[in-house]
């Protein structure tokens, strides 16, 4: 028996396994039993209904997808009324992202969300596709402290901050969110990108540059989290092009407590249940009582291998 | 063995996905394809064996397939396909399906015994009034594969079918042998000019008049969509639309697959994937 | 015929495709006629010898390679007693690449190149193996501006300039090396990143963080090269994950004037000729007869297939 | 068509690289394969027809291989694999290889009839001294399969070959035929402890004294490697070594290839794949 559970600040979850933000929602109970995911992770919600942006709002790319859907939301109220009593039909924390222009909104989204049936609050700082330059509040430190600081005083719930992997530098930002209160780090949303279609000469999707997902951007973000993870101590939660066990390990090992995974959900829509399960298993066969003993596992020094060894003078 | 390289749970054809409780309705699957004919030099039809639950597809549901890809990269995007024909005794569902792009030129590379990764049943299908005694269905291109299994059970619960076959050519009129054992089949073609939007308001006009037109279907034609939804309006019979659009998940979270509809004068848009693919004619834009 | 020149500053190229830096070298011409290519990139320089990083120097990615290689190098002396000469064995013109600590040694470093044999100094202020931070000139505009103003005054030959795709600004970066007088941008240089063994649980390669290259990258620096094209008037040199035709066509769509390759040399050594013949004859299909009428010719806006006009009254 | 994934110019086995002029050493090519059968349950041997230019190999050059992939993902590398079998008249060139990872383990899904694409011949080969009467070889694993083909050359010259064969057990001394054809046979293994490093050595100087070690060549062992070295430094006697290390280009730009070689007592590194893979046998430090 392998102790799945991770604590995540003074949240403790069934195991570390959860959906990211915008990629999940109840109606993948289509499909799979969602009560058995770490927790659930409901879709950005912003004030006012939004519509989102043009279609096409998808296209694949070399090693994975790029998205632009621009957070479409039916607006707080909706979000109050309608989708958390759809989402405490199940039994997992309810995770609730948020997202807003300007501080003072960001503030008061906050204070809007804090019902007894959300959880955590999780506060979208850095999605690409609102705004094309990919300039939002977790592309610059201050913006993200001064942010973080009022969310922070706006409630007693956890507040994750999901970071920006376009930001330069990304470690500055950590530390800013950690400054400001953040109880735990989400690294990351999506990498900025454009595709052309070289047969229209036009931006294969509708709104030009969009969010890179998949297994493309793993090496970028397991990086991230690696680095991030050096330099606060609040836990990380690693999302990223994680399509199968191996990666999810990778993650905990650069440093990650739990992890979020969006594009599998479309590839393999029980695939996040299939990694549950082979995560325990994997565990069980490398002698892991608790999962949670892989995190920031990784040995930081160079590997031993033959051919590491060939070069002993340059050490 | 560090180092695994898109080991996904399900890479096309590798292993199984975890049972699911039957209360759910849809599942991933893996199906053995039992056959993979060319129709025309366009269209391909594609028989699976399948499993109990996909086989409660109803007619204008759709499957997400997880195509094999037909070059040295992968396809990260399923691709989605109505169901052409639903074989419960054989234990088997069909596709008739376009080659257009990587996906589908990639699907057409399966063979028989070959394994294909399916997601399904999904959406919301066709409805079927009790009350009405004849139907007309009115498709073009894959719209065919789509109108096909609402008049198989349209026939099936005896009702009449007329279907309107729009197509190039002769050639591209497929799947009328299996119109042609549930109802009456009117091909129109463009190479006869019998497909021009006038040609088809007659014969369709003929039908309301002849009391054989209690409620429209149609899919693959936004200039015949048009045209039906008009007559519909005018003549107040019910209508229905099955839509497509570029799906990533196929099961509601994602909101790739929105389109516009229009509603007590309001426009707004609508996820094909879960509020679809079939719409009310009256509701759906076009383009 | 397709005119295959492009025009970069008063450098004319007789086509479009070049090596990049660091993954060539005359030992090339073991595979193939190296003098059909558009110019001659060598390898990074710096003043002193330098040994490299320990290895593994490589390992694979989901979508291509990771490396730190750690820019060594036999010093400058070498370079120009045996390295230049050697290059002039061949007609192409030659791009000779500088690195160095410090702006006053990038600046004498430039006077030491200013040889009537090199043709272009390009200016390797991004790579990210040499600092694990990623931290180098290429991450901010100020420095970026100080070391280039610096080179400008030191030559009258052409001056390109490498960018970082790790900096959070690209657009920035790129102002302030325009501004500083450089004669055309290259971008961009890796992308950092971290593969951990999971079976070791150590790091894949022997610095463990590295850069990525490959097809993976391409979507990022496709969108950095259309970013940069609005913000500047110099060319601009598109680079990363170039592996057939089609690659080429889209960063010359997204605003590359000339395009560089890396990673294609070691997966198909003979690729950048195919690459080459192939490219022309796109052009002649298409209905181009200069290649340099791809540059930046992006229509700039969304698709017009039925499923985007699909979604009418959002736009 | 505007979609078009990894249509790299030569994808395993898709097209033919651009034809290359004849002054140019080496080429990147595609060659079908002849045969590929395990030799035991860790190696396999593979032989694929060559052109005039992969003819021109020399035993310790090496090619540089497109695997292809043994799972969903693709194989970004190629993988270095020395000749160990050049067949001028038959047209064909042999390899024998360990399954140790992706790399190899793709190469082993290849069936004849299947088309691999090689880049070479690359490197420094063995070099082979008219005036040596006697040589010696000792190798282990992979390495025998690197010193096969300068045994063929030695004996074809007339030079006579003892081959020390290092293993695990009887079954993983390979290629001791080809060894046997050309020369005397010291199987050495770790099932009877043949193979410590004490009796190897008492074989060498037995070799030594019998005057049938005019030059070394080892590859395979650090240990057997190091042992060698010790003694060829001691009597003088000239020795090779064929060395590895993970490599990307293959070609000499990358520096990624590179391993410690001492040189009048100053440590130095070197690329593997252009300045070796034989190198020196007193340079080499090992590890
Ligand atoms: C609910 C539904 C049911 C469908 N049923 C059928 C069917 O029974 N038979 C049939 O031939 N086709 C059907 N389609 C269309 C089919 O999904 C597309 O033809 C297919 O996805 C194209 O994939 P591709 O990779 O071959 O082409 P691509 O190269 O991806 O694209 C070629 C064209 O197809 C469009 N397209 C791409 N992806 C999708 C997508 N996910 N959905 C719709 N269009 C897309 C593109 O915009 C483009 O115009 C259906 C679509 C939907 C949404
Ligand atoms: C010049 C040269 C000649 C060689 N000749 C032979 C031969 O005749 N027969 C044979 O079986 N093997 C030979 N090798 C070794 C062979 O290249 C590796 O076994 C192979 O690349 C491993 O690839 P993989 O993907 O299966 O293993 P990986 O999973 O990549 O690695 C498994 C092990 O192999 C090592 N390795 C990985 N890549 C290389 C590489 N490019 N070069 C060397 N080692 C590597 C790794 O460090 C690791 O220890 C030769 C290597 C070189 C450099
Ligand atoms: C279609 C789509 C929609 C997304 N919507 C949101 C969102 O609303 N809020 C958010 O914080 N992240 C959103 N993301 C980002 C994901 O949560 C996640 O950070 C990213 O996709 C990387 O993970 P992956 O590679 O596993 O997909 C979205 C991603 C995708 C692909
Ligand atoms: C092995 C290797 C070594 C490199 N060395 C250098 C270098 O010395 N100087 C430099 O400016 N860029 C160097 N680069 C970066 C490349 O020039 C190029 O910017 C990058 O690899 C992206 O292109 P690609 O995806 O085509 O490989 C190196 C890249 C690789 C893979
Ligand atoms: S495809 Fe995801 S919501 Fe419809
Ligand atoms: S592998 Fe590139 S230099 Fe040896």
């Amino acid at each position: 028996m392998v102790d799945m559970t991770v604590k995540i600040g003074n949240v403790t979850l069934k195991n570390p396994i959860m959906p990211a933000s915008g990629a999940f929602s109840t109606e993948l109970a289509q499909v799979m039993d969602i009560n058995r995911l770490g927790a659930l992770v409901a879709k950005t919600v912003s004030r006012e209904y939004r519509i989102g942006n043009p279609p096409p709002r998808v296209a694949e790319l070399e090693c994975g997808m790029i998205n632009s859907i621009g957070l479409p939301t039916k607006g707080i109220e909706y979000f109050l009324e309608h989708q958390v009593p759809d989402y405490k039909r199940f039994t997992p924390p309810l995770v609730g992202s948020i997202s807003a222009q300007t501080a003072d909104d960001f503030e008061a989204m906050t204070r809007d969300v804090d019902v007894p049936e959300v959880d955590v609050i999780e506060v979208n700082i850095s999605c690409p596709t609102r705004n094309p330059g990919g300039g939002n509040f977790a592309m610059h430190e201050d913006h993200t402290f001064n942010v973080m600081s009022r969310i922070r005083k706006a409630t007693a719930k956890p507040v994750w901050c999901k970071l920006s992997p376009n930001a330069g530098d990304v470690v500055a930002i950590a530390k800013a969110a950690e400054a400001a209160g953040a109880d735990a780090l989400v690294i990351a949303n999506t990498i900025l990108g454009l595709k052309i279609n070289i047969d229209t000469f036009r931006p294969a999707i509708g709104n030009k540059y969009g969010g890179i997902s998949g297994p493309g951007v793993k090496p970028i973000i397991v990086r991230m989290v690696h680095q991030c993870s050096k330099a606060v101590k609040i836990p990380i939660i690693g999302c990223g092009g994680i399509v199968k066990v191996e990666d999810v390990v990778e993650y905990m090992l650069a440093g990650a407590t739990a992890v979020m995974m969006g594009y599998i959900i479309f590839r393999n829509p029980s695939g996040m249940l299939a990694i549950l399960d082979g995560l325990e298993e994997w565990c069980r066969k490398r002698g892991f009582a608790r999962v949670a003993d892989l995190t920031g596992a990784m040995i930081d020094e160079p590997p031993m291998e033959t051919f590491a060894a060939a070069a002993a003078p340059i050490r | 063995m560090g180092d695994v390289f898109a080991s996904a749970p399900f890479i096309v054809g590798k292993s199984e996905p975890p049972p699911i409780e039957t209360d759910i309705p849809a599942e991933e699957a893996l199906c053995p394809v039992i056959s993979h004919d060319w129709v025309n030099e366009e269209y391909k039809h594609l028989v699976v064996a399948a499993s109990p639950k996909a086989l409660t597809v109803r007619p204008g549901q759709f499957f997400n397939l997880l195509c094999p890809s037909p070059d040295a990269g992968e396809l990260w995007l399923r691709r989605p396909q109505s169901v052409y024909r639903i074989d419960d005794a054989g234990g088997r569902i069909e596709f008739l399906y376009k080659c257009v792009g990587r996906g589908t030129r990639g699907l057409a590379t399966l063979k028989a015994g070959d394994r294909l990764n399916i997601v399904g049943p999904l959406g919301v299908g066709f409805h079927l009034d009790p009350s009405w005694r004849n139907i007309v269905v009115l498709g073009r291109g894959v719209g065919l594969a789509t109108l096909a299994p609402i008049s198989q059970l349209a026939a099936g619960c005896g009702v009449g079918v007329t279907a309107i076959l729009s197509a190039r050519n002769r050639d591209f009129i497929m799947a009328d042998d299996l119109f042609g054992e549930v109802g009456t089949v009117v091909p129109v073609l463009d190479s006869d000019r019998s497909s021009d939007v006038e040609n088809v308001e007659r014969i369709l006009l003929g039908l309301i008049a002849a009391k054989r037109a209690d409620a429209f279907f149609t899919c693959g034609s936004n200039r015949l969509m048009q045209l039906m939804k008009r007559l519909a309006r005018q003549h107040g019979i019910p209508g229905q639309v099955a839509m497509e659009q570029v799906m990533a998940c196929g099961l509601g979270p994602c909101y790739v697959c929105v389109r516009t509809f229009e509603v007590n004068g309001r426009k707004e848009l609508r996820r094909v994937c879960i509020e679809g693919p079939v719409f009310d004619l009256q509701e759906a834009v076009g383009w």
